[in-house]
């Protein structure tokens, strides 16, 4: 057996078929003008062609999930008491990510050092990752707004996926990344894709060429402290945002979660669902107190998490993967890649700085000495 | 797979005994069902759990019992949201969930042969009230130990027993304020932090721990600083709305500290060093 | 001299009596503007003028305290017409510089037209059309074609409030009867189509409450019943009844107030046609109430007020 | 319950205390025969329901509601029923348009003398939710 694929693109649906023998395959569906990650049905038409307007992150992390399930019941020696019952199910089905992105499954990665490298491993994430083979679709020419490049991923990045495919013409070549997606090149439909391979790394270098890199020269961005911590620059920079969560929910990277129970009669269920840093809620107290009452500091914590916080953490990684979807489907195209590079800049640095001193609004881009 | 621990399950424990603290405060004794975990249980001073009313939700609390006293764990409940307010229906043999130990402690062995200068207000006194017992419990350990706390009025004063019996022992120095003056005090009055100006203790081979509302805390903090104590000598324990409890879930951070996980105990010179989000 | 050297013009006429103006700057590819807070004269270079400038800046205003000048397109002076008549700005603080509008572009339809291409270029011709660049080719579309659903029925192409108007106004030439045109061909589906249209649509919803936060009249944002939990309208689980209760919860509080601004629509990642509920409901407020949002100041919203008698409404027999 | 009475729909009321509760107190006392399958919720006016109450309760299974305050005019707080009577009205246009058979809701006035008015609303709305169904069938059967 050859280390390298090759799928027809005429086999593409029979492999689906044989992928879903044995497992729920989540593959970009066309719903309507947008593409979703759906399980995988002869009906749905399948949208290679560009990015899935979400990433597949809820196949692995669901947007709710049940933690448990409460019930409450008399004691039978006294009826005037009440016992709880818990009760925790996490079965999963072995599961497929078919066709994303080498930036959504590098959102994998981010989650997996928190929900799984760590002294108290979450079972449900974690059941669900190793339960989950993800077939990556390299990009074959960028995405509006993306940048993957500039955050230490690329167009044909590795890491997080068992499978990388890169399109040619008539086919895909594939390219097992991990033991786990070794086993995709036994699959009837898949052809020796050794001849191919040079060509699928002139696709991908090509490709790497084309993504913008808003942070070039430095290969990871540096931020400057002093300006992070100016309110004044938040100020500026995120007036515009309306302070949704429609940047996080569709983040690959995010992963925030609130914790609620959600009632029956005498029974329940505690269910851990998405919640996003940009919600005023998110960090309310119940004395009414709130650490990060206004969208300036909720942003910049959302900034600081992932270019500052988690690479404190985790050995200088980045935790957005540079998709740019929060830039595409903000509703004012609040651009996080423009947002970085100001707090990168240090000639910037000194013109907002002098303009803290004059008592000033600071300004973006202007064109007035310092 | 299924013999790693569910950090999101709590376990089940019955409410022991409910104590009217205050006129919103309540403290709770709870026992784990098991009572084979009752015995293994164990926790360090400081460390906080959250506690579950099932069908309305969790919320953190530092157990406030110390790990000397083992026959239950002890919460105080101060009233204020929707979970609190359940917990205030709870009556002695009422199941609840508990997810404990969470987070880290106070360093008491780098407090050994040293003062100990406590400076509470209101529901403050809990997470220092489990410090304190445990000091008690190793008394010769620690050198002076002197409490300063401090409520609105005399009924809002937590732990009004032990209290009591504080200001009867010989070694400690237990100094109580309440806000303004109050039919039948004839105690200090004035705002913690005004009493610690007056108190003015040495910072001389002192460790100050001090919790209670934010305002106080900021100008306790401001005190001690005059007092000439070291930032790394001024230890506090943070509150945030927490979920998880395990430092996941995203809402109790400062920077990239985690308040359920890298907290709730900090000296002030760590949080000088993180974003001012408190 | 163009529209947005005017505007351009007038923002720096008015600056030192205001401290804010909001406007538009060129966003991150050749497709997209946004929103654009200038606080000194200088910035105002990088202002833009165009049919990309879609969003309804008006939505910052209830939240801002200082005096603010804004660049309103005719819709969007609906908006602060319904803010005056709830009391929601004061009127005093709002500097206006109304600009007619013969159309803007719905970027969602530009992007099916070229593919979901990236963008190289756009520009604009003579001819009310844009043409869009991408790395497959050029495609000229008419500005008409593209445009959001709102505009194809615009009745006020000119602002009805302003302090400056830029340019000459225009006058509307789309038929009135057919501002409602689309409701009435929706309705007359069948329950079961309905249902099943709403249903399929919702379930791609995924509550990031774009839709709330972008719209200027869902003006209680951080305490919206949407997420408190006492009351504790809907859960956290992501049932399509949740979905559709928080939909159905933001066109109730619309009632008799939405503007029809289309923001809502714009903004949802997942394409859920959610001005249609508003949209709806307006049309049987100008049925019920001869009310129609946004256009004269001195109106009352519907729900804020009643008649002993009311003439169109019948009791209804069982 | 049961499956005979499987028969049985689940309507909810809300009803103003000042009139139609009294109303419905009233056909009580007096014993007139009613179906079985409204479920009251006394509310303080009829101005306090949230068309939303409406959209919630049929979203969440139940497969008719009924509204009844004061007649108009009546109104114990003077104008609560009148701002009800618009909202209501809104929602009663609104239903059809999400797929809502408009005839599982029903706002009507009743005072609390009315006793055998009462009767006669709540038969006639029960008749009419039976004849509609019940709201979720189709999924009740899937299950």
């Amino acid at each position: 057996m050859s280390d390298t694929g090759y799928l027809p693109k005429e086999k593409i649906k029979d492999f689906l078929k044989e992928l879903a023998k044995d497992a729920v395959v989540y593959a970009p569906c066309l719903e309507g003008d947008i593409v979703l990650f759906r399980p995988f049905s002869e009906e749905r038409t399948l949208c290679l062609d560009r990015p899935a307007n979400t990433p597949p992150k809820s196949v692995i992390y669901p947007q709710s999930e049940t933690l448990f399930a409460f019930q409450y019941k008399k004691a039978p020696e006294d009826h005037q008491k009440m016992s709880v019952e818990l009760k925790a199910d996490i079965g999963v089905p072995n599961m497929v990510i078919f066709g994303a992105r080498p930036c959504d499954a590098k959102g994998f990665r981010i989650y997996d050092r928190v929900f799984i490298e760590t002294n108290t491993p979450d079972p449900y994430y974690r059941k669900r990752r190793e339960n989950t083979l993800i077939v990556t679709l390299s990009c074959a020419a960028p995405s509006p707004g993306c940048f993957c490049v500039a955050v230490g991923g690329g167009p044909a990045h590795k890491e997080g996926s068992d499978v990388m495919m890169t399109e040619l013409e008539g086919g895909y070549v594939i390219e097992p990344v991990t033991e786990k997606g070794r086993a995709i090149l036994g699959k009837h439909v898949i052809e020796d894709g050794k001849p191919y391979l040079k060509d699928a790394q002139h696709v991908q270098a090509k490709a790497h060429d084309e993504v913008r890199n808003p942070f070039a020269p430095d290969e990871l961005p540096k931020i400057s402290q002093s300006l992070f911590n100016f309110d004044g620059f938040w100020e500026q920079v995120v007036g515009k945002c309306v302070s949704c969560g429609a940047c996080t929910y569709l983040c690959p990277t995010c992963y925030c979660f609130n914790i609620t129970d959600e009632q029956g009669i005498g029974s329940g269920e505690r269910v851990r669902s998405w919640d996003a840093c940009m919600f005023f809620h998110f960090t309310l107290e119940a004395s009414g107190h709130n650490p990060r009452p206004t969208k300036f500091q909720r942003f910049k914590n959302r900034v600081g998490h992932k270019f500052i916080y988690y690479p404190e953490k985790y050995e200088g990684v980045i935790a957005c993967c540079g998709c740019g979807r929060c830039i595409r489907y903000c509703p004012v195209n609040v651009d996080i890649s423009e947002i970085v590079n100001y707090l990168k800049d240090t000639h910037q640095e000194l013109h907002w700085a002098s303009s803290r001193k004059e008592g000033t609004q600071p300004t973006v881009g202007s064109t007035k000495d310092e | 797979m299924s013999n790693i621990k569910n950090p999101y399950l709590p376990e089940l424990a019955t409410v022991l005994r409910v104590i009217e603290e205050t006129p919103n405060i309540k403290s709770y004794h709870v026992v784990f069902n098991d009572p084979e975990l009752m015995k293994s249980f164990r926790f360090e001073p400081g460390q906080v759990g959250q506690l579950s009313v099932f069908g309305v939700g969790e919320s953190t609390f530092v157990i406030n019992s110390p790990p000397t006293r083992m026959e239950y764990l002890q919460f105080s409940v101060m009233k204020a949201g929707e979970v609190t307010a359940a917990i205030h229906n709870l009556y002695p043999g009422d199941q609840v969930g508990i997810r404990a130990p969470l987070g880290n402690w106070f360093p008491y062995e780098q407090m050994k042969g040293r003062n100990i200068l406590f400076i509470g207000g209101g529901i403050g006194l809990a997470p220092l009230r489990t410090l304190i017992l445990f000091m008690l419990d190793n008394r010769a350990d620690y050198k002076d130990i002197t409490i300063i706390y401090g409520s609105r009025t005399p009924p809002d004063l937590c732990y009004k027993d032990e209290l009591k019996e504080w200001e009867e022992r010989s070694d400690v120095n237990l100094i109580l304020t309440v806000d303004n003056e109050y039919p039948g005090w004839n105690k200090r009055t004035g705002f913690v932090p005004t009493v610690l100006k007056e108190v003015a203790p040495a910072p001389d081979n002192t460790v100050a721990i001090t919790c209670g509302p934010p305002i106080m805390i900021k100008f306790v903090l401001e005190g001690l600083a005059q007092l000439k104590f070291k930032d790394e000598d001024i230890i506090t324990t943070l509150e945030k709305r927490m979920k998880c409890g395990i430092g996941i879930c995203g809402r109790c951070n400062i920077g990239s500290k985690y308040v359920c996980k890298d907290g709730p105990v900090f000296s002030l010179a760590q949080l000088k060093e993180m974003p001012d989000e408190v | 001299m163009n529209n947005a050297e005017q505007i351009k013009e007038t923002i720096a006429r008015i600056f030192p009596d205001v401290e804010t103006v909001i406007c538009y700057q060129q966003g991150f590819d050749g497709l997209h503007a946004t929103p654009y807070f200038i606080s000194i004269p200088e910035q105002v270079n990088k202002l833009i003028w165009n049919p990309l400038c879609a969003q309804n800046l008006t939505s910052y205003l209830p939240s801002i305290k200082k005096k603010v000048g804004i660049v309103v397109k005719g819709c969007d002076s609906r908006t602060i017409i319904q803010y005056l008549q709830e009391g929601l700005i004061d009127r005093a603080k709002v500097v206006i510089i109304g600009v007619p509008c013969t159309g803007v572009i719905s970027v969602k339809k530009v992007l099916r037209e070229i593919g979901h291409q990236p963008v190289v270029d756009v520009v604009f011709d003579d001819n009310g059309n844009i043409v869009v660049k991408t790395q497959k080719g050029e495609k000229r579309l008419a500005i008409a074609d593209v445009c959001p659903d709102k505009c194809t029925t615009c009745q006020y192409p000119t602002p009805l409030v302003y302090d400056h108007l830029i340019g000459e106004p225009i006058a509307s030439n789309k038929p009135k009867e057919d501002v409602y045109k689309d409701i009435r061909e929706f309705d007359a589906k069948t329950l079961e189509e309905k249902r099943a249209y709403w249903e399929k649509e919702f379930e791609r919803c995924i509550r990031c409450y774009a839709c709330r936060n972008a719209c200027p009249m869902c003006i209680c944002q951080d305490s919206c019943i949407a997420e408190t939990r006492e009351p504790h309208w809907i859960s956290q689980r992501l049932s399509l009844q949740e979905k559709f209760m928080f939909h159905m919860i933001h066109a109730a509080h619309l009632a008799g107030r939405c503007v029809e601004c289309g923001e809502c629509e714009r903004v949802c990642p997942m394409d859920i046609p959610v001005a249609k509920l508003k949209k709806k409901i307006n049309a049987e407020m100008k049925e019920l109430f001869n009310y129609e949002t946004g256009v004269n100041p001195d109106d009352k919203p519907p729900m804020y007020t009643f008649n002993v008698d009311e003439a169109k409404i019948k009791e209804h027999k069982l | 319950m049961s499956g005979v009475a499987g028969k049985e729909l689940r309507i909810v009321g809300f009803l103003c205390n000042w009139c139609s509760y009294g109303g419905a107190d009233t056909a009580g006392v007096a014993r007139f025969k009613q179906p079985t399958d409204l479920r009251i919720i006394r509310v303080p006016c009829s101005g306090r329901v949230d068309p939303l109450f409406v959209v919630k309760a049929l979203l969440t299974g139940a497969d008719g509601v009924l509204v009844s305050g004061c007649h108009p005019r009546d109104c114990h707080y003077t104008d609560g029923n009148f701002y009800a009577r618009r909202r209501l009205e809104m929602l009663k246009r609104l239903l059809p348009f999400i797929g809502i058979d408009e005839k599982r809701f029903h706002y009507t006035w009743v005072s609390a003398s009315e006793g055998q008015k009462w009767q006669q609303v709540v038969t006639d709305f029960t008749n009419q939710v039976h004849k509609l169904g019940p709201m979720h069938a189709k999924k009740e059967s899937e299950g």
